[in-house]
């Protein structure tokens, strides 16, 4: 674009016919002629730009904002929340004064052609979008996706991934607290980096992204605007990069965590002299995006002059300014008499800031550039209005035969040895091996409110000293499960998510999501995605979690093989006081370990069929949520009287998994007696929801007991823990010295990437 | 009450951290700004861990030249006790009140964990409130905590006792000698590279083995202020 | 033995913020008259007589740059 | 604008584990001849006509390289 000259509204009028590349930006046709109607007229090289970052997939969710709606529609009475889907983040009300707001978010494609940097901008990313808010970002969590941990490129992925969400986190002092590593074929060229923020903030503190007051002052601040990621919006997140528009452009955005770290001090002193009327962090589209959404939400109008933007690349033209997605920038609105104290906050953190623009109540958005008019546009039509699809929807040919291939006939493990040998292989397996190769490069004490990090089933963060109240927060998803059932793929997630925030004591409150999927122009793939959301949908009316938020990431595949269908799901609880959590693993002699739930004979999609034969098919575990809801007020009830001195919620890999992990956690064994009658198999890897191992003291067994029953919640006295003895003791079934399981366990993820 | 002072450069992280660590030990935490060369009278002063000028160039290369490390340098040399954890360390030696310096982890990786530690110099200002020899357990969180310095250097300190804190059970990082943190001649100024404000609650942190610094400090003051 | 040098700078499109933290450390130190700055990597290799500089070159693009963000320049001291 | 390259190694003494690391990964690449690899940091800077080398000597021994570990060089483009 640049090699002409800036193209105008007045050219735009004189000149109707020019040809423009409407194509090349990703836009449609009948997108492009919409345009022109909104218009009245062709739109100028600048309104169109503008118009093709925010109707991308990315911006503008066409294909999925019909599906989404349901989230709106069925969710469930509360008065827990403050701010609802549809802002950068919800905001949920926790009590004493206190709001949170919590989301996650995708950075999957840039993540493949960079992994550091592309993981690492993710982060940045997410962290401004819960700045925003009028919050202290205090803990992130990380869901990420590979391809086989052999696979040669997974060498490459992984390592960048985690050194980059952990280069940058780290850098900006939150702890990282929690989140999940899967492999599968599928993710080989479609890695998914997924990444959780949660923030802080007082409830009467929330900040909205409005443009209000006509005459108030719009102020960019934060990094310098430079050539990154143009076109981002439109090719690299929404669809296949070989399109996009290349020019000596970055084709990688470099993140810049301290220029973060000091934006996110800077904005938070500028909050609390309360000095904004609203604020807009620049993600996706820059500030087409925050300029469009600023006005749209506000008095309407906005005049902003194009060259007073600070530039890096002083050869950028205007559609590129339009367009950059260059990170660590905010843009504010602010009242004149307000705008000193406000550039001296920013002086004294050395950001730059700078008055690009008015408010105004025109209904237009308009920018000049070299003092000549390139934007008059209602903002709303490019904001709120865009294209919204109906794409077809077809269930995929090969469902019903993955599901009739139920795997009834798989070789099982026949005797004590052969278990032995499967439970060994499953704990070393990629999916469930020891993680910390990974966590370990990750704070997780930094801000010193940390109470439960990895491998704990949910991160839970003190929010007050002087109450000791705190938020728990689990990410869940299982493509598997998904890929067979994927209404009630996503309904597991939901409910493991539920699970692991229950199980620390906490009360599960609201839920985010990112829900990562193929080409919604494949009518498969689309099926997979209405059948997801209506599943999530339907599940969080039914725990009264409303969705609050989140993200979704279409084009997920490689050629035309798309990803498991992978719905990552974020439940966000309450507890009121921290020092009551319940941890996971083993620790107090003679405790008796306790079996919740019920196991039935459910192996599709387990992490069984597919670690020892490769098999993917069946039904999904079946999902009861009042299961779940039992389950969350018996833990809630044992936290407050201290009833249980360990939770582990059981999932991939079954009972055995879970024994195995509680042993590991602090070296302590145990001895298990499976249920007379039962198959041992069937008991140990069975992969039946709505389970969860805890350990009770001698002292409070009746108690207990009593309330699990009160409850209906069917609660199976398995076991005891040994202290003495550093053995997985399954009697008449195997014996597993601690020693030999930690290395089985351990050795997996730093032999791979040992160099 | 004594009062101990902690800077808080642009990147700082562990500053909020220190000062609850500087609360807990009884004492009162005053913020110190980079920016701000003034010292309100603080009886000692700690430099937090964090990203100081996001670890860019040399961790504490830029931080070192801040207004306030002018006056803490100067009051060092006069005796002021000082303590850099982490970040805070590498800022003391890239000024010049420490030997030596540290560079990346062997491991190439950033490592976060709880770590075993010898105290071997019960002796300094932040130190007196442990036993000589004790072991504690101190969260240790860094990509840059590999402690080098020439033979003669290494030598001296080891020859005049100046290692304070020793890895054991495995050298998490390829520093020399197992150096986890050391002292100046006087013994008055202290960088070490664990994160002892993170191990002063059961509940936020591996125990409290790490509040021994702050209490040692404290304590001092205390009995000079009397 | 002979000492081959590879200097590997980020492209210059591509942000550098060491770069730039440095020059801002340059300005609060009094030092004027340096308008940019940009940090890259510099590498000495000592290899054998035989090594060619294809063969360096080639370690230089698999690993001692990053094509995707990053140039290098190879010359012999 | 002139343009300063100044380059900065560790010393002989100090560790090195990024060179040590690109040493071992050759050999898994099956590069024969690279007998010892040491990384460390390029810079260039883009100064006014007026800043001389001395300057220049004096940024890089103050800011750009820590004396205690390192050493440096100073040369023009
Ligand atoms: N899967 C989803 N579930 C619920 N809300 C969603 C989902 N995907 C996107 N949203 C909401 O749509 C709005 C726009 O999303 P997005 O453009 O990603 O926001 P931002 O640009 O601030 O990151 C946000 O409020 C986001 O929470
Ligand atoms: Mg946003």
């Amino acid at each position: 674009m640049s090699e002409h000259p800036t193209d105008t509204v007045q050219a735009a009028e004189a000149d109707p016919d020019a040809k423009q590349p409407y194509k090349e930006l990703g836009l449609a046709e009948d997108e492009y002629l919409h345009i022109r109607e909104l218009l009245g007229r062709r739109p100028t090289s600048s309104e169109l730009a503008i118009y093709s970052v925010m109707w991308s997939e990315h911006c503008s969710y066409k294909s999925s904002r019909v599906h989404l709606r349901q989230f709106g529609e069925k969710a469930p009475k509360t008065d827990a929340l403050l701010v609802g889907m549809g802002e950068n983040a919800g905001v949920v009300d926790v009590g004493d004064g206190w709001a949170v707001t919590f989301k996650i978010e995708s950075h999957n494609h840039p993540s493949y052609v960079e992994p550091y940097q592309g993981a690492a901008t993710g982060v940045g990313g997410i962290v401004r979008d819960i700045l925003t808010m009028g919050a202290r970002p205090i803990a992130v969590l990380d869901s990420l996706r590979f391809g086989p941990l052999r696979a040669l490129d997974t060498g490459r992925v992984l390592p960048g991934v985690v050194a980059g969400i952990g280069g940058y986190g780290n850098c900006l002092g939150l702890p990282n607290i929690g989140g999940e590593v899967y492999f599968d074929d599928t993710y080989v060229g479609n890695p998914l980096v997924n990444a959780l923020c949660v923030g802080v903030l007082r409830a009467d503190g929330v900040k909205l992204a409005k443009a209000d007051g006509p005459g108030n002052k719009v102020v960019l601040f934060g990094a310098r605007t430079g050539g990154d990621g143009i076109g981002g919006a439109s090719v690299l997140a929404s669809a296949s990069f070989d399109e996009a528009h290349q020019k000596k452009r970055p084709s990688v955005q470099v993140g810049d965590p301290f220029a973060e770290k000091v934006l996110i001090e800077c904005c938070l002193e500028i909050f609390a002299a309360d000095l904004v009327v609203g604020i807009q962090d620049l993600g996706a589209a820059g500030i087409s995006c925050a300029t469009t959404e600023l006005a749209a939400a506000g008095a309407g109008g906005m005049d902003v002059d194009l060259d007073l933007v600070p530039l890096r690349d002083p050869t950028l033209t205007p559609e590129e300014i339009l367009m950059s997605e260059s990170q660590e920038r905010m843009m504010a609105v602010v009242e004149p008499d307000r705008l000193e104290q406000f550039l001296e906050v920013c002086a004294k953190w050395e950001v730059t800031a700078t008055v690009i623009g008015t408010v105004t109540d025109t209904g237009r958005l308009r920018m000049t550039w070299r003092g000549e008019q390139i934007v008059d546009l209602p903002p709303g039509t490019a904001a709120n209005d865009g294209p919204v699809y109906q794409r077809p929807i077809e269930r995929p040919l090969d469902q019903d035969a993955l599901v009739e291939h139920d795997g009834a006939t798989l070789p099982r493990p026949r005797n004590g040895a052969e278990l032995r040998a499967t439970v060994m292989r499953l704990a070393g397996s990629p999916n469930l091996a020891d993680k910390s190769w990974i966590t370990d490069q990750y704070d997780r004490y930094v801000m010193g409110n940390t109470v439960l990090a990895p491998p704990e089933d949910a991160g839970l963060v003190r929010l007050d000293e002087s109450t000791q109240r705190g938020v728990a927060i689990s990410t869940d998803g299982n493509g598997r499960y998904t890929r067979l059932d994927p209404y009630a793929g996503a309904q597991l997630a939901l409910a493991e998510a539920y699970r692991n925030v229950a199980i620390t004591g906490a009360r599960p409150l609201a839920v985010t999501n990112c829900l990562n999927f193929g080409s919604p122009e494949d009518p498969a793939v689309m099926w997979q995605f209405a059948e997801a959301v209506r599943g999530l949908a339907d599940g969080c009316q039914t725990l009264g979690t409303p969705v609050t938020g989140g993200n979704v990431s279409f084009y997920n595949q490689t050629g035309t093989s798309p990803i498991l269908p992978t719905p990552v799901i974020g439940v966000l609880g309450v507890i009121d006081d921290v020092r009551r959590r319940i941890p996971q693993g083993f620790s107090a002699d003679r405790s008796q370990i306790y079996l919740l739930g019920e196991t039935r004979d459910e192996f599709g999609g387990s992490e069984w069929a597919w670690a020892v034969h490769g098999f993917l098919g069946g039904r999904p575990p079946a999902v009861d949520f009042s299961r779940e809801q039992a389950i969350a007020e018996v833990l809630a009830e044992a936290a407050r009287e201290g009833w249980v001195d360990s939770a582990h919620d059981l999932a991939e890999g079954g009972l055995a998994q879970a024994l195995v992990e509680c042993c590991l956690r602090r070296d302590v064994g145990a001895h298990i007696t499976l249920p007379d009658g039962g198959d041992p198999f069937v008991e140990l890897l069975s992969e039946s929801a709505g389970r969860v191992l805890v350990s009770v003291p001698r002292l409070y067994e009746a108690e207990f007991a009593a309330c699990c029953a009160a409850h209906d919640l069917p609660a199976q006295r398995i076991g005891v823990v040994d202290l003495l003895e550093p053995v997985l003791d399954v009697e008449g079934v195997f014996r597993l010295p601690l020693g030999e399981l930690r290395e089985a366990w351990s050795r997996t993820l730093p032999a791979r990437f040992a160099d | 009450m004594p009062r101990v002072g902690v800077v808080t450069f642009p990147g700082s992280l562990d500053d909020r951290d220190a000062a609850r660590a500087i609360r807990v030990a009884g004492a009162e935490a005053v913020p110190l700004w980079h920016a701000d060369p003034e010292l309100h009278d603080v009886d000692a002063v700690v430099l937090p861990g964090g990203f100081s000028y996001g670890d860019y160039l040399r961790c504490g290369a830029i931080a070192r030249f801040s207004p306030v490390m002018q006056s803490i340098t100067a009051a060092a040399r006069d005796g002021l006790p000082v303590l850099g954890i982490c970040n805070g360390f590498q800022v003391l030696c890239e000024a010049h009140l420490l030997p030596g310096a540290l560079v990346r982890n062997d491991s190439r990786k950033f490592v976060c964990r709880d770590q075993l530690l010898r105290v071997e110099n019960a002796a300094t200002a932040w130190t007196s409130a442990y036993e000589q020899g004790q072991d504690v357990v101190v969260p240790l969180k860094n990509g840059e905590g590999a402690y080098v310095a020439d033979k003669r250097t290494l030598a001296e300190l080891e020859g005049e006792g100046r290692v304070v804190v020793r890895y054991l059970n495995g050298n998490p990082n390829g520093s020399y000698h197992d150096i986890a943190g050391i002292t100046n001649e006087a013994g008055n100024v202290v960088g070490l590279m664990p994160h002892p404000e993170h191990a002063v609650e059961e509940l936020t942190g591996p125990g409290t083995d790490g509040l021994g610094f702050f209490l040692s400090v404290a304590g001092l003051a205390a009995g000079a202020a009397r | 033995m002979p000492r081959v040098i590879v200097d590997v700078v980020l492209k210059p499109e591509i942000l550098d913020p060491q770069g730039q933290a440095i020059a801002g450390a340059l300005g609060r130190l009094g030092v004027s008259g340096v308008r940019d700055v940009r940090q890259g990597k510099h590498f000495e290799l000592d290899v054998d007589d035989d090594v060619d500089d294809d063969a360096i070159t080639k370690v230089a693009d698999t690993l001692l740059a990053n094509p995707v963000i990053e140039n290098f320049t190879v010359r012999r001291e």
